[in-house]
């Protein structure tokens, strides 16, 4: 249990540690970066939550593809450095700190969180005291892939839905980021 | 007619069908040529029409997770309306603007499906991938026009806001998930109502997080900040579609979500949603009096709209419950057309170099344009909520639950700001018919086919408003079937 | 029968108003001008038919139709001739018919539309005037209560070019509207407690009640209410501003309207409802201090005025004072005797002016008359009868009904009221013989002297002096014979009891008092004001008193012989004194000159402040910018307000992603910490 | 009676007119003169339908209270119907509209120039909502009517007004629909209250009557109903977008404004406020009487500083409205009468001046008193008719304007004398600025050149003046033929008031 | 380990995603910070689907990764168009709607 713990401190204070990089590192190269650490360390508490797919899934889809893609378009952009010019500072309302001042509130926003999960009973209770980790890949393929069963109804349709997603997707990037005609 | 698993998604699958047909018409069109793409969405809207009809009152479910109940049929139905008259309209804009047609109309359908699987979807995952879908088709929409960067950056806006608030509301989810152990909302509803969970902190995270979510959807105060930037930087087309699409399939989902999933909880959540309620209606109503584009101004009069069905979600529980649930479906109707109504108009005016919606370039339009004036007077006095229009039917249903239930104090509110929406309706008028014209140009040539769609609109507001009872029926069964 | 008095000249007036335009002059003119005389050969013949019938039933009805009934209220439209009514109809339409044709000759300068206009009014102002006196309620009295008022109203502003014409006739209808809301709020006390207007109705109830001695009742209370009416209609204190300036209408409709007929409403009223009056003792002595005042203060301001006319409204307001004073003193027979005899010899004196103006081409200044006598001699000597009636010299009308006010008042106890009458009477005497003397008598003033331009009548307008008087015409003539022999004689069914049968009194005592008269006799501490009445017969009239009658009418006839001297001394004999006097007295003149500045206060305590708060505190402050500007701030606010709100919206996606990040922490709070 | 719809028919004959209209090509104004035929004659038929009503109505005692009704399902799944009826009351304001419609037509016949088309259909559609205000006796279809009769008129003031329209027409509609939505919130409560009373919905204003709503509720049911109604009556405070529409709007539509629009106030009062809402009425009356004596006073002595001719009728009709709001404050069967009678009498009147009034902007185009004067020398026909219609406002006996008045004012007496008192001020000040006005523009000399030489009354005046100034004599000479029909209407609504009245204070008497 | 502790590092990571938005000029950055809140979700998926002993919850993470995805697709094209538009990635570049 103790190298449980061990695991899961030193994984959330990755995760943690990468999150807080992403969102104070003025060059957007390091914030890619520094995200694809966060997600190493989350993947490691997938591990821990024995989802040992997910923590796959996690590296090689979102740490792999998805972030490769913003590493490209960052690259490709060019902009190794937050644009620190002074846009449209007229505004009365318009303080560079002022919305800043909102992120202040991303703490009370954690603070109610806690709060909210400390009241809630069983909070307490071990991740796997209850029951046995029904994370079997196979389980999840007959899961994902299966219509309405007995245990409630399965993710068929669903897959099929992000299907619509993904072709709404390509069609829009493509006809978004397709270079002017005109 | 035979049964099967497939049954209730028939509808979806003939929009999601035409949709990838456009997209092959669109691969195999020659580099010039001329195709009706535009008509094979009709097609696809009308099959999917005509299933929801055929569908009625079978309380059809395929795969557990989606129900062609008569709530959904009847959204449905306002969601295949919405779509072919975006349609009729769109053949001018796509033509002018140069836009690309296929792909066009195929993330036009494809948003369409997505909005009617939020009506249909019965587990909070669907609706999520549903509003996903809805959403990025959407985003894509606003910034279609790559030479206009105003489109771009609504788009941008719109995305980010999006993405944002689609954060909460799946936290909210998980919340819900943790507690209930389900995304499916009978599971949920069931299961929240058997360990009678409502003092749950955690099931209130979800609830308030789930509200989040939806509100942006709606452009609810004070998650509404995207929606007139947007409005107004897409094309008048798309901002018609999306404020009447976007907002019924919202809506649709928000009713199914909350008054069935977490039904339960509704001491836990209507005082949240009759408090955005209020300040929506009031904040939509005011802001657009200071307003001097017309896309923009109708951007806050339909935050204001959003209010008046956050009303009547708020309004269906209580002693107006039947009321509040019928009129969020007759409302959904006659807001929808009246508003597809008003932004056809604009669509019709504007130019490829041009929007043409500042208020000043309406000044005089009834002299050359009289018919186009006459029709947007009548969309206009629908959405103010004159008789004998749609509009006045719709709120008075509105507030009719709401005073049903005991919110004097929203249908007062209501009332006043429709007040106070009056003018800025008016100054539209105004402009058209009691100032002098200026000398900007306006398009010549308005085309058949959308002032067809317009006399269309026209004929469903006055309909609405005349004789609604037909209508009025029709929603009151169909919120029979799923409360 | 009876609807057909009033409906007569009604007939006139729509036929002058719709067609008198293309009608020839003598035709519009004498078609009015028979209307009328048949409208008196039928009055004549009704009082006829009446005075066959018995005295107790002395009536005749006649309900046209119901006119307004809404829940428990019902009005007819119905006639009455009475014994009261009799006199003045034949007073309306005697007269009347007399100025028409007066006013034909008259008025002959005027263009054919004009002259039809005139009549047409004049016509209209009989039909009014006939309908308030023959209405059997109030409402109908009111009809034409209001209706003479109208007409008053179109016949001062005939010449409605004249900036001074048509302000005299506004300022007489608005001052009549001021008594006629008191009258109306009278006629709704009335109804309210006696759930009838008809005046025998009321006229039965209030006699069951007891006289309001001890306090101010519903019956002061109405009587009050329908005295104020009258003192607007009748031009009593303080409400007699307008009628000096009614003379700025022709000529004729002053001898009318404001001397013979119009203003003595208000006193015919009284009589009306005398009933009432005499059951609120209260408002009796109102009455007749109010006459009495007024007859005093008309009298000292007459006897400075330079414009003919005005003397004789002055007069007027005087002679209604004291018309007043007898009502008030219970003396309702003496007050409608001089009602009658006053018709007379006021009119006379009213169209003998005009004949003087027409013959003088519109000049009214006394001062520059003068010596007249001998170039109109017709004119002449019918004013001096006149002057000599309205003076009081034995013998002649006015002595008669004169002496009978004085001496009920007497004989009633009200000796300072006596007293002021005595001395209103001398004032009577010596203005009317300054008129006569200023006008008639003495060097001829008016060679070379224009009109002033105020007083400048248009239709005799001309800018040279005249080269050569021209008596009366003919009709005018006759109509100031006939006047004259009636000033003379008409006193003579009025005799006093000292000398004979006062045939009036006896004539018109049941009007004055519900038919069935049963009421038990109250002697309370104002006794004799009120309760001889319902005691039948005459015991006022008895012998007893003959000689206090006598005495005092000795004592009147000193007056009107002291008065007539005093005039023919200052204004024949010692011209320098008035001016002297005036001179020495220069405050007190010009206050009397000036009418003890009673227009200039009521302008100046009432007009100009109501104009000046209502345009600058209600309309501009209040109005425009209490209420329009409440409304408008609203206005204003809300696009203040939104104007603001808008300036949240600045374009930048991370202030709207705050906005919804604030929105989801507010409402978890809500949750968390509710 | 008839088989005919005829109630229907006076609905429909304006709007089936306005729509024939709609299909009259009308390029450059060439059938400019077709158009005001047909809307002429639309307008004069509808008239007559209404005449016909009269002449059908039942005046028997045994006669049912509301009669010609017709009743088709509208919304049934909300007891809506379409569903009209007139009693008296009804009648006589549907007889004043038809008769005024006609006459607002023919004083704008030459001076609305442009857009003759639209102007007529947007006259013939104000009529076919008016008339269904005075008929519905469904409070959903009231209310429709109601809130349907400010487009038209919307558009009259801002199209075809003067210079100052567009903000006239936005105050008009903006603060008249602002007292009417609180009604509509009423409305629904009060059908929410039949539907807890009774289980069904209903708006059937003659259900509703019957229902025993609890005071508190009806405090405020009554307080919404009210605003609605006193701000279009309009009473003061809430009178001042009328002078603003007044002035503005072109004369035809100023003469249905003051002439039919405010009456649908006092008719609302009458019909739907204190019948509906008996204990909230009577422990209201009082504030409403002093607003009303209030609005009597007041708007006389505004009226008398007002330099323009429209803007001085237009505070006359504050003034003569107030009486009517103090005759129905009254409840008393003689005020109630008398505030009917007031409404028709101050319709005929009050129109007729603005008639008046446009006849002689239309000369001169301009408003202002100080630019007459002396216009009698030219125009004696005219200055007679004007006069005549004057006097009639002011409430000559004999005439139509005294009649209401007095009724008021005999109503009031019994009720509180106070008030009458005030009140009877009105009429003292009325004969003030009334007779002013009158003097300022038509006496004296002729001091403008401009009015040298303007033309007499024509012809199409002529059909304009002299219905009305008949119909004003009509009214004061036998008012009874107008009176008599309301009686059993007003009975009924004063005998379902005063039922509630507490028994505490039935027993005041006078005597 | 206690599932409140997952939890709470989950609701910490949304929250630092939720104020990365706020806290940097920068699209891109911006992006990337909606992702974190993504996947602070995800690890409560997994975190109760691993109570709850069942496989719904990494399931569904299967579909967040996807819409996350979707939307890094479009976002990202929409990122370039404004670049070419105005060759910043700053925000505050992009407020010409407003009001």
């Amino acid at each position: 249990m103790a190298s449980d713990a061990l695991l899961f401190y030193a994984f959330a204070a990755a995760a943690v540690i990468g999150a807080l990089l992403v969102v104070t590192q003025r060059n957007p190269v390091y914030s890619v970066l520094a995200l694809i650490a966060s997600f190493f360390g989350l993947s490691g508490l997938y591990v821990l939550l024995e989802a040992p797919f997910v923590a796959v899934i996690q590296i090689i889809i979102y740490a792999g593809a998805i972030m490769v893609l913003f590493l490209f378009v960052v690259m490709l952009l060019n902009v190794p450095r937050e644009d620190a010019a002074e846009w449209d500072r007229s505004h009365p309302l318009y303080r560079p700190g002022a919305v800043r001042a909102v992120a202040v509130l991303a703490i009370l926003m954690a603070l109610q969180l806690g709060w909210a999960l400390s009241r809630t009973p069983g909070m307490s209770t071990g991740v796997a005291e209850d029951r046995a980790a029904a994370s079997s890949v196979a389980d999840l393929g007959v899961k994902l892939f299966s219509g309405a069963g007995a245990n409630g109804p399965g993710y068929m349709f669903a897959f099929e839905v992000t299907s619509i997603l993904i072709i709404i997707a390509m069609v829009g990037a493509v006809v978004i980021a397709r270079k002017r005609e005109d | 007619m035979i049964s099967s698993q497939f049954d209730a998604v028939i509808p979806i699958l003939c929009v999601a069908l035409a949709g990838l047909v456009v997209l092959l018409a669109e691969a195999f069109r020659g580099r010039d040529e001329k195709m009706p793409i535009g008509g094979l969405g009709i097609i696809g809207l009308v099959g999917a029409g005509a299933a929801s009809v055929l569908l009625w009152n079978r309380q059809a479910e395929s795969f557990g997770v989606v129900t062609a109940d008569n709530f959904a049929l009847f959204v449905n139905l306002v969601l295949v309306a919405v779509g072919i008259l975006t349609v009729i309209f769109s053949s001018q804009t796509v033509e002018r603007d140069g836009l690309p047609a296929g792909e066009y109309y195929a993330i036009l359908l494809f948003t369409i499906v997505g909005m009617m699987l939020m009506a249909q979807a019965n587990d909070l995952l669907l609706i999520f991938l549903a509003l996903e879908t809805m959403s990025i088709g959407v985003y894509v929409l606003t910034g279609i026009r790559r030479n206009q960067p105003a489109g771009t950056e609504a788009a941008f806006k719109y995305f980010l806001l999006g993405a944002f608030a689609s954060a909460f509301f799946l936290y909210g989810i998980a919340f819900l998930y943790g507690v209930t152990r389900s995304t499916h909302l009978d599971a949920i509803s069931s299961a929240i109502a058997a360990q009678s969970m409502s003092g749950n902190p955690m099931i209130l995270l979800g609830v308030g997080l789930l509200i989040v979510g939806f509100a942006f959807k709606v452009a609810a105060v004070p998650f509404h900040m995207w929606s007139p930037d947007v409005y107004e930087g897409a094309p008048a087309v798309v901002t018609g579609f999306m404020s009447t699409g976007v907002k019924a399939a919202a809506v649709a989902a928000f009713v199914r979500v909350f008054l069935k999933g977490l039904d339960p909880m509704v001491a836990d959540w209507a005082p949240v949603l009759a408090l955005i309620a209020a300040a929506t209606m009031i904040l939509g109503t005011v802001v657009g009096v200071a307003q001097t584009s017309l896309k923009r101004m109708l951007a806050y009069s339909s935050i204001a709209h959003a209010g008046y069905m956050l009303t009547a979600i708020v309004a269906a529980n209580g002693d107006g419950a039947d009321t509040g649930k019928a009129a969020i479906l007759f409302y959904l109707a006659a807001y929808s057309v009246t508003n597809l109504g008003a932004f056809g108009v604009i669509a019709l005016l504007g130019t490829r170099e041009r929007a043409n919606d500042d208020l000043r370039d309406y000044a005089g339009l009834w002299h050359t344009h009289p018919a186009l004036a006459t029709l947007m007077t009548f969309f206009l006095l629908s959405l103010g909520g004159f008789p004998p229009t749609a509009g006045f039917i719709a709120k008075w249903y509105v507030f009719g639950a709401a005073v049903g239930s005991g919110y004097y104090g929203l249908a007062i509110i209501g009332v006043l700001s429709s007040v106070v929406s009056v003018f800025f309706y008016l100054r539209i008028v105004v402009m058209m018919y009691m100032t002098d014209r200026d000398a900007r140009p306006v398009p010549a040539q308005i085309s058949r086919m959308a002032m067809a769609g317009l006399v269309l609109s026209l004929i469903g507001v006055l309909y609405l408003g005349v004789l609604p009872s037909a209508v009025i029926d029709f929603a009151q069964a169909s919120i029979s079937t799923i409360f | 029968m009876l609807a057909l008095i009033p409906l007569l000249p009604f007939a006139g007036f729509l036929v002058n108003a719709t067609m008198g335009k293309r009608l020839p002059k003598n035709v519009s003119g004498g078609l009015a001008s028979l209307l009328m005389v048949i409208a008196f050969v039928i009055a004549a013949a009704q009082v006829w038919a009446l005075a066959a019938i018995p005295a107790e039933s002395r009536q005749i009805n006649q309900t046209l139709y119901t006119w307004i009934s809404a829940g428990n209220f019902s009005v007819d439209l119905a006639f009455r001739l009475d014994a009261l009514s009799a006199v003045m109809i034949l007073v309306v339409t005697g007269v009347g018919s007399l100025i028409h044709i007066y006013s034909t000759s008259y008025m002959h300068e005027e263009t054919a539309p004009e002259f039809a206009r005139y009549f047409a009014y004049l016509n209209l102002f009989c039909f009014f005037m006939l309908l308030l006196v023959l209405g059997s309620n109030v409402l109908v009295m009111f009809v034409g209560w209001e209706g003479v008022g109208l007409c008053s109203y179109l016949l001062i502003g005939f010449y409605y070019a004249k900036k001074s014409a048509s302000d005299a006739a506004k300022k007489a209808f608005i001052v009549n509207r001021v008594g006629d809301f008191a009258f109306i709020l009278g006629a709704l006390a009335m109804f309210m407690h006696f759930h009838s207007l008809d005046f025998t109705t009321v006229a039965l109830a209030a006699k069951a009640m007891p006289i309001e001695t001890a306090g101010f009742g519903i019956l002061s209370l109405i009587t009050l209410l329908m005295f104020i009416g009258a003192t607007g209609k009748s031009a009593q204190i303080p409400l007699y501003v307008w009628l000096p300036d009614a003379m700025e209408g022709p000529t004729p409709v002053s001898a009318l309207i404001h001397a013979a007929t119009m203003v003595t409403a208000g006193v015919y009223m009284i009589g009306r409802t005398a009933v009432l009056f005499e059951h609120a003792p209260i408002t009796m002595s109102v009455v007749a201090v109010i006459g009495a005042a007024t007859a005093l203060l008309a009298g000292t301001i007459g006897l400075v005025q330079n414009d003919i006319k005005r003397v004789l409204a002055y007069s007027t307001v005087s002679q209604l004072g004291y018309m007043f004073l007898a009502m008030g003193v219970g003396a309702f027979g003496a007050g409608i005797f001089h009602l009658y005899t006053h018709a007379f010899f006021k009119a006379l004196l009213f169209l003998g002016s005009g004949a003087v103006i027409h013959a003088l081409h519109g000049q009214q200044d006394i001062r520059h008359m003068g010596g007249l006598k001998k170039h109109l001699p017709i004119t002449y000597w019918t004013f001096l009868i006149g002057a000599l009636a309205i003076a009081g010299v034995p013998l002649l009308s006015g002595f008669f009904s004169k002496d009978e006010i004085l001496y009920e008042t007497f004989l009633h106890g009200h000796y300072l009221l006596w007293g002021v009458a005595a001395v209103t009477s001398l004032l009577t005497a010596t203005y009317m013989f300054r008129l006569v003397h200023l006008t008639f008598h003495g060097e001829e003033r008016f060679a070379g002297a224009h009109a002033p331009a105020s007083t400048h009548a248009p239709e005799h307008s001309s800018t040279h002096a005249p080269v050569h008087l021209h008596d009366a015409p003919a009709p005018m003539a006759f109509a100031l014979i006939v006047l004259a022999a009636g000033s003379i004689f008409a006193g003579y069914i009025g005799l006093p009891h000292a000398f004979g049968h006062n045939v009036l009194n006896e004539w018109l005592q049941p009007a004055f008092q519900a038919t069935n008269c049963g009421a038990p006799v109250v002697t309370g501490e104002l006794a004799g004001l009120a309760i001889e009445e319902c005691l039948p017969g005459e015991e006022l009239g008895g012998e007893a008193h003959t000689g206090l009658e006598l005495s005092l009418m000795g004592v009147s006839t000193l007056i009107a012989f002291a008065g007539i001297g005093l005039a023919t001394f200052l204004w024949v004999k010692r011209r320098d004194i008035p001016a002297r006097l005036a001179q020495q007295y220069a405050g007190v003149h010009r206050l009397l000159l000036n009418k003890y500045y009673v227009d200039e206060v009521y302008d100046a305590t009432i007009v100009q402040p109501i104009k000046v708060v209502s345009e600058e505190g209600l309309w501009r402050g209040f109005d425009v910018k209490v209420v329009d500007g409440a409304v408008n701030g609203a206005g204003y606010f809300v696009s203040g307000v939104s104007i603001l709100l808008r300036l949240l919206q600045n374009g930048s996606v991370k202030t709207y992603a705050a906005s919804t990040f604030v929105g989801a922490v507010a409402i978890l709070a809500y949750y968390l910490w509710r | 009676m008839t088989g005919l719809p005829l109630l229907s028919l006076a609905i429909t004959l304006p709007i089936i007119g306005a729509v024939l209209l709609m299909f009259v090509s009308n390029r450059d104004g060439a059938k400019d003169g077709l158009i005001r035929n047909l809307t002429l004659a639309v307008s004069l038929v509808t008239f007559a339908v209404t005449l016909a009503l009269w002449a059908g109505f039942d005046l028997t005692a045994a006669a049912p209270a509301f009669q010609f009704v017709e009743r088709h399902a509208w919304i049934p799944s909300f007891g809506i119907d379409y569903y009209v009826g007139i009693d008296g009351l009804s009648l006589m304001l549907l007889v004043l509209t038809g008769f005024l419609t006609p006459i607002a037509l023919l004083s704008g016949w030459d001076s609305v120039e442009k857009h003759v088309k639209e102007y007529s259909i947007l006259m013939l559609l104000l009529e076919a909502s008016l008339v269904g205000v005075f008929c519905a006796l469904d409070v959903f279809l009231f209310y429709v009517f109601w809130d349907f009769v400010l487009i038209p008129m919307y558009f009259l003031i801002g199209i075809w007004g003067y210079d100052q329209r567009i903000y006239a027409a936005v105050k008009f509609i903006l603060y008249t629909m602002a007292g009417s939505v609180l009604m509509l919130v009423a409305i629904i409560g009060l059908s929410w209250v039949h539907q807890g009373a009774t289980g069904e919905y209903s708006f059937d204003l003659l259900e509703l009557y019957e229902l025993q709503i609890p005071a508190a509720t009806q405090y405020w049911f009554f307080l919404a109903f009210t605003i609605a109604f006193i701000i279009k009556v309009p009473l003061f405070p809430f009178h001042t977008w009328l002078p603003d529409a007044h002035v503005q709007a072109p004369t035809g539509g100023s003469v249905i404004l003051a002439g039919v629009m405010l009456k649908m106030g006092g008719y609302g009062l009458i019909r739907l406020a204190y019948p509906l809402f008996p204990d909230a009425a009577l422990y209201f009356s009082p504030l409403l009487a002093t607003l009303a004596v209030i609005a009597i006073v007041y708007g006389a002595l505004v009226a008398m500083v007002q330099p323009d001719l429209k803007k001085l009728v237009a505070y006359s009709s504050v003034s003569h409205m107030g009486f009517v709001v103090l005759g129905i404050a009254t409840m008393t069967t003689i005020g109630v009468q008398g505030a009917s009678y007031q409404m028709l009498a101050h319709g005929v009147s009050t129109g007729g001046l603005f008639c008046m009034v446009g006849m002689l902007s239309d000369r001169r185009h301009t408003r202002l008193i100080s630019e007459f004067g002396g216009l009698k020398t030219v125009m004696p026909r005219l200055a007679a008719a004007m006069l005549l219609i004057t006097l009639s406002s002011i409430g000559l006996p004999g005439m139509n304007g005294f009649i209401g008045e007095f009724l008021i004012m005999l109503g009031g007496f019994d009720w509180d004398a106070r008030f009458v008192v005030i009140a009877a001020l009105g009429v003292i000040l009325s004969a003030v600025y009334m007779l002013w006005m009158f003097q300022r523009v038509f006496h004296g000399t002729v001091t403008n050149d401009h009015n040298q030489g303007l033309p007499d009354l024509s012809f199409r005046e002529w059909a304009i003046v002299g219905p009305i100034v008949a119909a004003a004599i009509l009214m004061g000479v036998y008012p009874n033929a107008f009176l008599k029909p309301m009686e059993p209407a007003v009975q009924r609504i004063v005998e379902r008031v005063q039922a509630h009245q507490p028994p505490a204070e039935t027993t005041a008497e006078v005597r | 380990m206690p599932i409140g502790h997952y939890l709470v590092l989950s609701g910490l990571l949304f929250c630092i995603g939720a104020a990365g938005v706020f806290l940097r000029r920068n699209l891109i950055t911006m992006l990337l910070s909606v992702e974190i809140m993504l996947n602070a979700v995800n690890l409560t998926f997994v975190a109760f689907g691993r109570q709850l002993g069942s496989v719904d919850g990494q399931i569904i993470t299967f579909f967040v990764m996807t819409v996350a995805a979707a939307e890094a697709a479009v976002g990202l094209a929409l990122v370039i168009a404004l670049f070419r538009s105005r060759e910043s990635l700053n925000p505050e570049a992009f407020t010409s709607l407003k009001w």
